[in-house]
């Protein structure tokens, strides 16, 4: 039953069509992203101008995943190497690629800083409630309660606080007129690529700084089959909303 | 395209920082990136300040940490872009120096070394030289020019666009907080004027044409998965290193050539040296000085055939031995007696060495 | 930029309202997480559309495949899947 | 008895660390000399993975190999990856015929085919396929007893024994069925 | 007070990762602080496992800057404190052990070195010997012990805490990713079973009594006004580095005694020389093995005397000559020819040591 | 009519006697604000149990300055070392003292996760709109087209976006029941008392996270005389509203 | 713990509503910065009150003294000096 | 002529650093070779700072000196601070008797002492202190002309001087108050 097909399989443009299946686990949340952000990038015809530049952490596997030009970076370094870039070469659409480690933990000072600063460029965040790259440790963002290798009996909120709240961090210190700032969840994929498309538009449009954070799956870490996979992200959404938090008016048409 | 600012020669008396923001310029760097730190605030300062004439562009980062791989930011778009630090600040930039070093980004770094280890003190050492030189978790693929006064900043920051772009290697211009706050005259020229051409610089990202329709899209990385790609890379590089180290190297001697003392001293000390060297001269002791000018890659040779005819070598520094064990690794098979004075932190002055040397040749004379 | 890819796979015709739809699932892209199992609509009504199927994926798990009498084509498994391993044409 | 190398290469689902690590912990309940050491990609799952395990009577010094006495390769990947362990006439080679498209194309003293994907998925259950892979290993090297591995066995998966007494079965039965694909214990 | 998981002597067979983690806890260890990072993992997850049981502290920071940091602060509490890391998480930490080695802070850090410059490989290489030893932008005012096997893990780690906290200079525990994933059989033991008093360690904040009061509050500091501080700071340290070194030093030969060709090797490298050795000496070539444990102090008489009875030296690092440059700046006047095998970021076998022996062998006797 | 006097100068007891004049240029709102800290540490008795932590940047200065235990850190590190002391003492009243470089700038990722971590501690971060320490240049903080060393022409906020809002973020990713953040000023120095100690008490009573910033003065940076100081300080309060953002109800009653 | 500074300066009898406070000016303390001046609520209301001095503070710059007279002993120039060089007795 | 070499000590608020810029910008502008190093503190206030100046006709090595041909010293702390920069038969030294409470104890060529900042404060102004000690400097070395050194503060204050045109005044006459401070030019 199995045979050669001659008909690719269906993705993106802005995907790499060369590479065959990705290097995440089965079943990552890295992987159903990037697609919609590939899909993000074709409607909107910015392949060209677009710099995508991958965090260390799951989204170093990335690194050759896009067709779109890009950079692998160290751990936590994507903003500032994605604003190097658009600084150096205004118009880019700078797209930082990176995990909730990353961009929480070891990077928040360039997350923030970018944001206050309004740095031109988009900030794509993964949070999968864990360090999956480096087996599954706590992560800002682990849930109350949640086991990881470095919380062996679940965190504990008294000993190491509530979880991170991305999006509501950025908005408080970004402005509701130049700046973009979402949470989406790989459930819901056609909302994940409105915010997506919305997030580059206010880049391209030379507006401002664009966060996006998407709840996803790290199934390997979470040692979850396909059912527990869907159902901790229903446990993430009840947690963290999805949602819109700061949204331009240029933006608002953009679907 | 960045507007020059000097298109005649000018003399102009002003500190070594000022130096490297008009050397900067004139090398039509494009980007500057940075973060306060003393003692090389002055070249952000006048870097920025410079910016209406100049047509060029600034940032100022939230750390150094960001500095450094905004930096790499602008090299991956195809700018001269570059960035200045010292001390803690040079420490946590490794961060960034050790991406360089593994995807060989042409980024250039001047490091005004200060007292070390930690905060310290804010103006003077040589402390940071193997920061400079083998710092990161890596194996020191990088270029060190030691510059030793206002004349050197300019002439060398230019190099260093030129050699970073053409190698593909990072390159640091290592000079001190002394150097960036002194004034003394430099002449400042156009680099044409000199027969020098800017080396063209060319994007990773953002290259002509269409990714993935006109030309494959870049797709650079610093993380392999096995260690066999890894050994590949390094003994590339290291191929690579060795084989245009003979055109990178440098080091300048004052009367070393029958020098029975040779004091080998990098950077603002060996001008102390040469004013020590003066002193002895016209007592009549045969002192010469070895200045290594790249302190990475090392001319080797010179430097072992110098030690060879010498008595005895003194090393000299404003560090406990940076330089002397960067030195001894290539002098091992010699067997000229070597001495020390170290000045950790501390300026040292040509009475210093004076005094240093005299006592060598007492034991010289007695022995 | 011309290297392309040999892909394998299974072809399920048929599929659809109007059976009009062919799915193609293949195997040289297919690690078997599942996730597409649970997006199914038609699953989730309790009715056994999207299943594992006997062929394994590249990592020698079991692959899915469609039942083509109860798939809708509506395309949520194709969207869903990280690995770009479904695809549907109408 | 002399040095035993083992060089275990699959796939990063495959379970080849477990397997390595069950077998070392076998020798090591019968006070031999051990050492294993793991070798994987940057990816969680996906890159090739190898386990370096060597078993010994007398203390060991190098801790990975140069050449295994035993390789074996469970993925096209890992055979491409694991040849440069392979001493044309010393090693024994076992792969899995039922996942490798490949054969090997190196020299060695013994290669042997065996179908262990397939028999694990077609006879017992995908999960116990590392089980089989221990029992080939046990027996083709003949260094370590079959009861010590089940101890390690039993000391590994206890708790999920305890809960499902089935498993420790269909486990022991997988070892088994792995011992025997092998005829007889390689001459290494 | 932490709880003792070993009173008697137990042997386990665990990796190398886990090995620290049970040494701590031995030594009494009161917290760890740390971030995540391959391949050191697994010290951090099985301190985290086994706190029910210790009622130890432990920490996961938000990064490897904050880890080194908050190391400090446990250190300056009274507690003995460490932390875990390698790779680019060595290299920005050198900013908070650029503050130990001023101030003379008992850390303790264990580095399980990974591929490097940059991200580069996540198990193996002994590529962070140089930013281990003179990391940051100071003189290399360390401890550095590197270990070989897990029973070395064991032992040093226990130890490092007593260096530390006997002659305040910030220890190293310096292994590597094989090290830390490896798994071999350990002798777990109470340090006092071997007679070895852990060395109590006392408070410079919050000690007993109130400030101002019964006692001076505790003041102290990293920055200075002026270079002479600077000067003098730096001179103390060498002076009590230089007084204290032959206590510390500590090396390892096997059959140098008679070796005509020396191998000099760190670490788990030097295993695989041991192998090498057997065969070769099976073959009646004499070689033999020297092995820093202490990488800093080096253990500089034996060595050169090592070096001096040999014809023949050969460094093999899975790097690119960090070993051999510490060596050959101790090693200056000797004359024995010295060849190299490195492999950097890459695993020596004993086979490629024979071979790369025969090889010099052969040289040896046509020349 | 300039005497020997025998009455020393009235300071706090948590304030070293023992140096005299501080280290700080003239008219410096650090002394402010240290002094300040002191009569709050003297009126709730936490002498003893404190520890104080300052960072690199002015605040180096008061690495003697305190009669409390005292410790300097790197720039913008204060944060990771005075928990690492919390961490290691439980029942600490730790106190990190830093500058709006050192707390928003290169140590901001520690800020944001020592507050969502709910770290038992207080950051005290003092905001003189600059970088003080090197000689002036921009900081976070620097007002919309206020002239530094590096905005030579007067920050832009299109080129480097708008000041930073310390207070607003903490406040955004802490707990109204567990968390004290508030921002203060010299000009108000009673009611600048008033949010140390409420601070301090929250840490002090093990609640949590505790954050204060105070709008200072840097005349030498600024070069403005004693009367143009002061007007300075009204811009800043007219962009930074001064107030309380979270208060635990425990707290309140603190005067 | 015992070393005790010196102190110098100036002293100010008769200050504060009913003459009863005594205002001390530390000349040993005081460098000159005249942020007190600006707060000194009888300067506000216009009147002559805190001003400088012709003695000079520890950086050889002007201090500051109080009109007795005028001088309502209320402490907010001791309060916000930065250097604790003003102490008023009452 | 040889290599005049001035070491200038004060309190980070004295404008020691500002004098030093003048003086060698004079001497730059009279085509000398001239280095200028400052050294200070880390307080951006208060700490001592220290500026070495070296004017010649020749090139100069040594960034720094060992010994001043003229020590200045402002303050006591820098009396304290510059002692080591003082050779007991060459240097001069000059030193603030309105200021310095204690008195040099060193040897020296000779010592003088002037009442710069009482000169400031009450005859001219305090913002003038620098004027004077420049004036001090270019009387007791000889080596710059006071027309170069007159240009110098033109150069750097000019854009002042054209808003106040009294200040000009006031800046040329400190300047000469502190040249009649000193006798003769030292015998440097
Ligand atoms: C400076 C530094 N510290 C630590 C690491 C190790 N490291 C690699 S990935 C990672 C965490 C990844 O977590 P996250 O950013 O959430 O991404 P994920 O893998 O979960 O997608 C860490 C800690 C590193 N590479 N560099
Ligand atoms: C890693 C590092 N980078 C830079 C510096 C230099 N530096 C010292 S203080 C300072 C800034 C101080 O500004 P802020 O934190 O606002 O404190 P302030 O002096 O204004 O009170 C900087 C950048 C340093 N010491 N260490
Ligand atoms: S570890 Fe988790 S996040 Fe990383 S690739 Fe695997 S599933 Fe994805
Ligand atoms: S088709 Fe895609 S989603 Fe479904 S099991 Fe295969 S990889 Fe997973
Ligand atoms: S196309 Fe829709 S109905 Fe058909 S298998 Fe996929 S999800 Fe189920
Ligand atoms: S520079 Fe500014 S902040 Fe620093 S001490 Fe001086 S006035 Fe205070
Ligand atoms: S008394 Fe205090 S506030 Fe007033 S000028 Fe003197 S130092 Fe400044
Ligand atoms: S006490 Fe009050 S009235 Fe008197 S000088 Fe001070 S501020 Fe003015
Ligand atoms: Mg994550
Ligand atoms: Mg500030």
């Amino acid at each position: 039953m199995v045979q050669i097909l001659d008909i690719p399989p269906k993705q993106a443009d802005a995907v790499n069509c060369e590479i065959g299946p990705s290097k995440f686990c089965p079943g990552c949340g890295h992987g159903i992203t990037l697609n919609t952000l590939g899909f993000a990038i074709d409607e909107l015809e910015l392949k060209e101008r677009s710099v995508f530049g991958c965090d260390i952490g799951c989204s170093l596997l990335a690194w050759n995943f896009m067709s779109v030009d890009s950079v692998q970076t160290h751990h936590g370094r994507t903003t500032p190497v994605i604003y190097g870039i658009t600084r150096a070469v205004p118009g880019t659409v700078g797209i930082a690629y990176m995990g909730d480690g990353g961009g929480y933990a070891i990077g928040a000072q360039h997350l923030v800083n970018a944001a206050t600063r309004n740095e031109k460029m988009m900030v794509l965040l993964v949070n999968n409630t864990n360090y999956g790259m480096t087996g599954g440790q706590m992560a800002p963002t682990t849930l109350p309660g949640q086991k990881t290798e470095t919380t062996p009996y679940g965190r504990d909120i008294e000993a190491h606080g509530k979880p991170f709240l991305g999006p509501e961090m950025v908005a408080s210190i970004t402005d509701e007129k130049l700046n973009y700032v979402a949470r989406g969840s790989v459930n819901n994929l056609r909302q994940l690529k409105t915010f997506l498309k919305r997030a580059l538009t206010n880049v391209a449009d030379g507006r401002g700084f664009s966060f996006v954070e998407v709840l996803s799956l790290c199934p390997l870490n979470w040692r979850t089959n396909n059912v527990d996979t869907w159902e901790r992200l229903k446990e993430m959404e009840s947690f963290y909303k999805v949602g819109e938090l700061k949204v331009p008016e240029e933006v608002k048409g953009v679907k | 395209m960045v507007n020059k600012l000097i298109t005649e020669d000018t003399k102009l008396f002003m500190t070594g920082n000022e130096t490297v923001a008009y050397a900067a310029v004139a090398a039509q760097a494009d980007i500057m990136y940075g973060y306060p730190i003393t003692p090389q605030n002055e070249v952000m300062h006048t870097w920025a300040k410079l910016l209406p004439k100049t047509g060029a562009l600034f940032l100022q980062t939230e750390d150094e940490i960001s500095a450094g791989f905004a930096t790499l930011g602008g090299v991956v778009a195809g700018k001269r872009a570059f960035t200045a630090t010292a001390g803690p600040g040079h420490v946590i930039m490794q961060d960034a120096m050790s991406m360089a070093e593994m995807m060989r980004l042409p980024a250039v770094y001047v490091v005004l070394a200060r007292g070390g280890p930690s905060t310290a003190t804010v103006i003077y050492s040589q402390q940071e030289t193997t920061l400079a030189v083998f710092g990161g978790n890596g194996e020191g693929f990088r270029i060190v020019y030691s510059t030793w006064s206002n004349q050197d900043l300019y002439d060398y920051t230019i190099k260093s666009f030129n050699t970073a772009w053409k190698y593909r290697y990072p390159t640091y211009v290592l000079a001190d907080g002394y150097q960036g706050k002194m004034r003394e005259p430099v002449v400042c020229y156009d680099p044409a004027s000199r027969g020098i051409t800017m080396v063209p610089t060319d994007p990773y990202v953002r290259a002509k044409g269409r990714p993935g329709v006109d030309r494959p899209p870049c797709h650079i990385r610093n993380a392999f998965s096995v260690e066999e790609e890894l050994l590949e890379a390094m003994e590339d590089y290291q191929k690579d290193f060795d084989r245009i180290a003979p055109e990178i190297e440098e080091y300048y001697t004052y009367k070393a050539d029958d020098a029975e003392i040779l004091v080998i001293a990098h950077g603002i000390v060996a001008r102390s040296v040469v004013t020590a060297v003066d002193i002895l001269r016209e007592e009549g002791i045969k002192v010469g000085l070895f200045r290594p000018v790249t302190l990475r890659p090392l001319a080797v040779k010179p430097l072992r055939e110098a030690v060879s005819r010498a008595k005895q070598v003194l090393f000299t520094e404003s560090a406990l031995g940076q330089l002397a064990r960067i030195c001894l690794e290539q002098m091992y098979g010699l067997t000229t007696p070597y001495d020390t004075y170290y000045r950790p932190g501390y300026g040292i002055v040509g009475e210093d060495i004076v005094q240093k040397v005299k006592q060598m040749q007492k034991n010289l004379v007695t022995t | 930029m011309t290297v392309k890819l040999q892909h394998k796979g299974m072809v399920f015709k048929g599929c659809g309202k109007n059976n009009e739809a062919t799915y193609y699932l293949y195997t040289s892209m297919c690690k078997g997480c599942g996730l597409c199992i649970i997006k199914c609509p038609v699953n989730a009504k309790g009715e056994k559309c999207l299943q594992w199927s006997k062929e394994v994926g590249i990592y020698a798990t079991p692959a899915v495949e469609p039942n083509p009498d109860l798939c809708v084509a509506c395309g949520m498994c194709e969207t869903i899947c990280p690995d770009r391993a479904i695809r549907i044409e109408k | 008895m002399a040095r035993s190398r083992i060089a275990l290469g699959g796939e990063g689902g495959q379970g080849v660390q477990a397997i390595a690590k069950i077998l070392v912990e076998a020798a090591y309940l019968e006070n031999k000399n051990v050492i294993y050491i793991p070798n994987f990609g940057i990816e969680q799952r996906g890159g090739v993975s190898i386990a370096f395990s060597q078993i010994s009577d007398d203390p060991i010094g190098e801790a990975k190999f140069a050449k295994g006495d035993i390789v074996i390769m469970l993925s096209d990947r890992a055979l491409e990856r694991c040849a440069q362990y392979v001493d044309p006439d010393k090693s024994i080679v076992i792969y899995d015929t039922s996942v490798c498209e490949t054969k090997p194309t190196f020299k060695a003293k013994d290669i042997i085919g065996i179908p262990a994907t397939k028999m694990a998925l077609e006879d017992l259950s995908p999960r116990v396929f590392n089980m089989i892979i221990l029992g080939v290993i046990v027996k083709a090297t003949g260094i370590i007893q079959v009861d010590s591995c089940k101890k390690a066995i039993e000391d590994a998966f206890g708790s999920k024994f305890k809960d499902k007494p089935e498993l420790r079965e269909l486990n022991f039965k997988a070892l088994e069925e792995g011992m025997n694909l092998i005829k007889s214990p390689a001459q290494v």
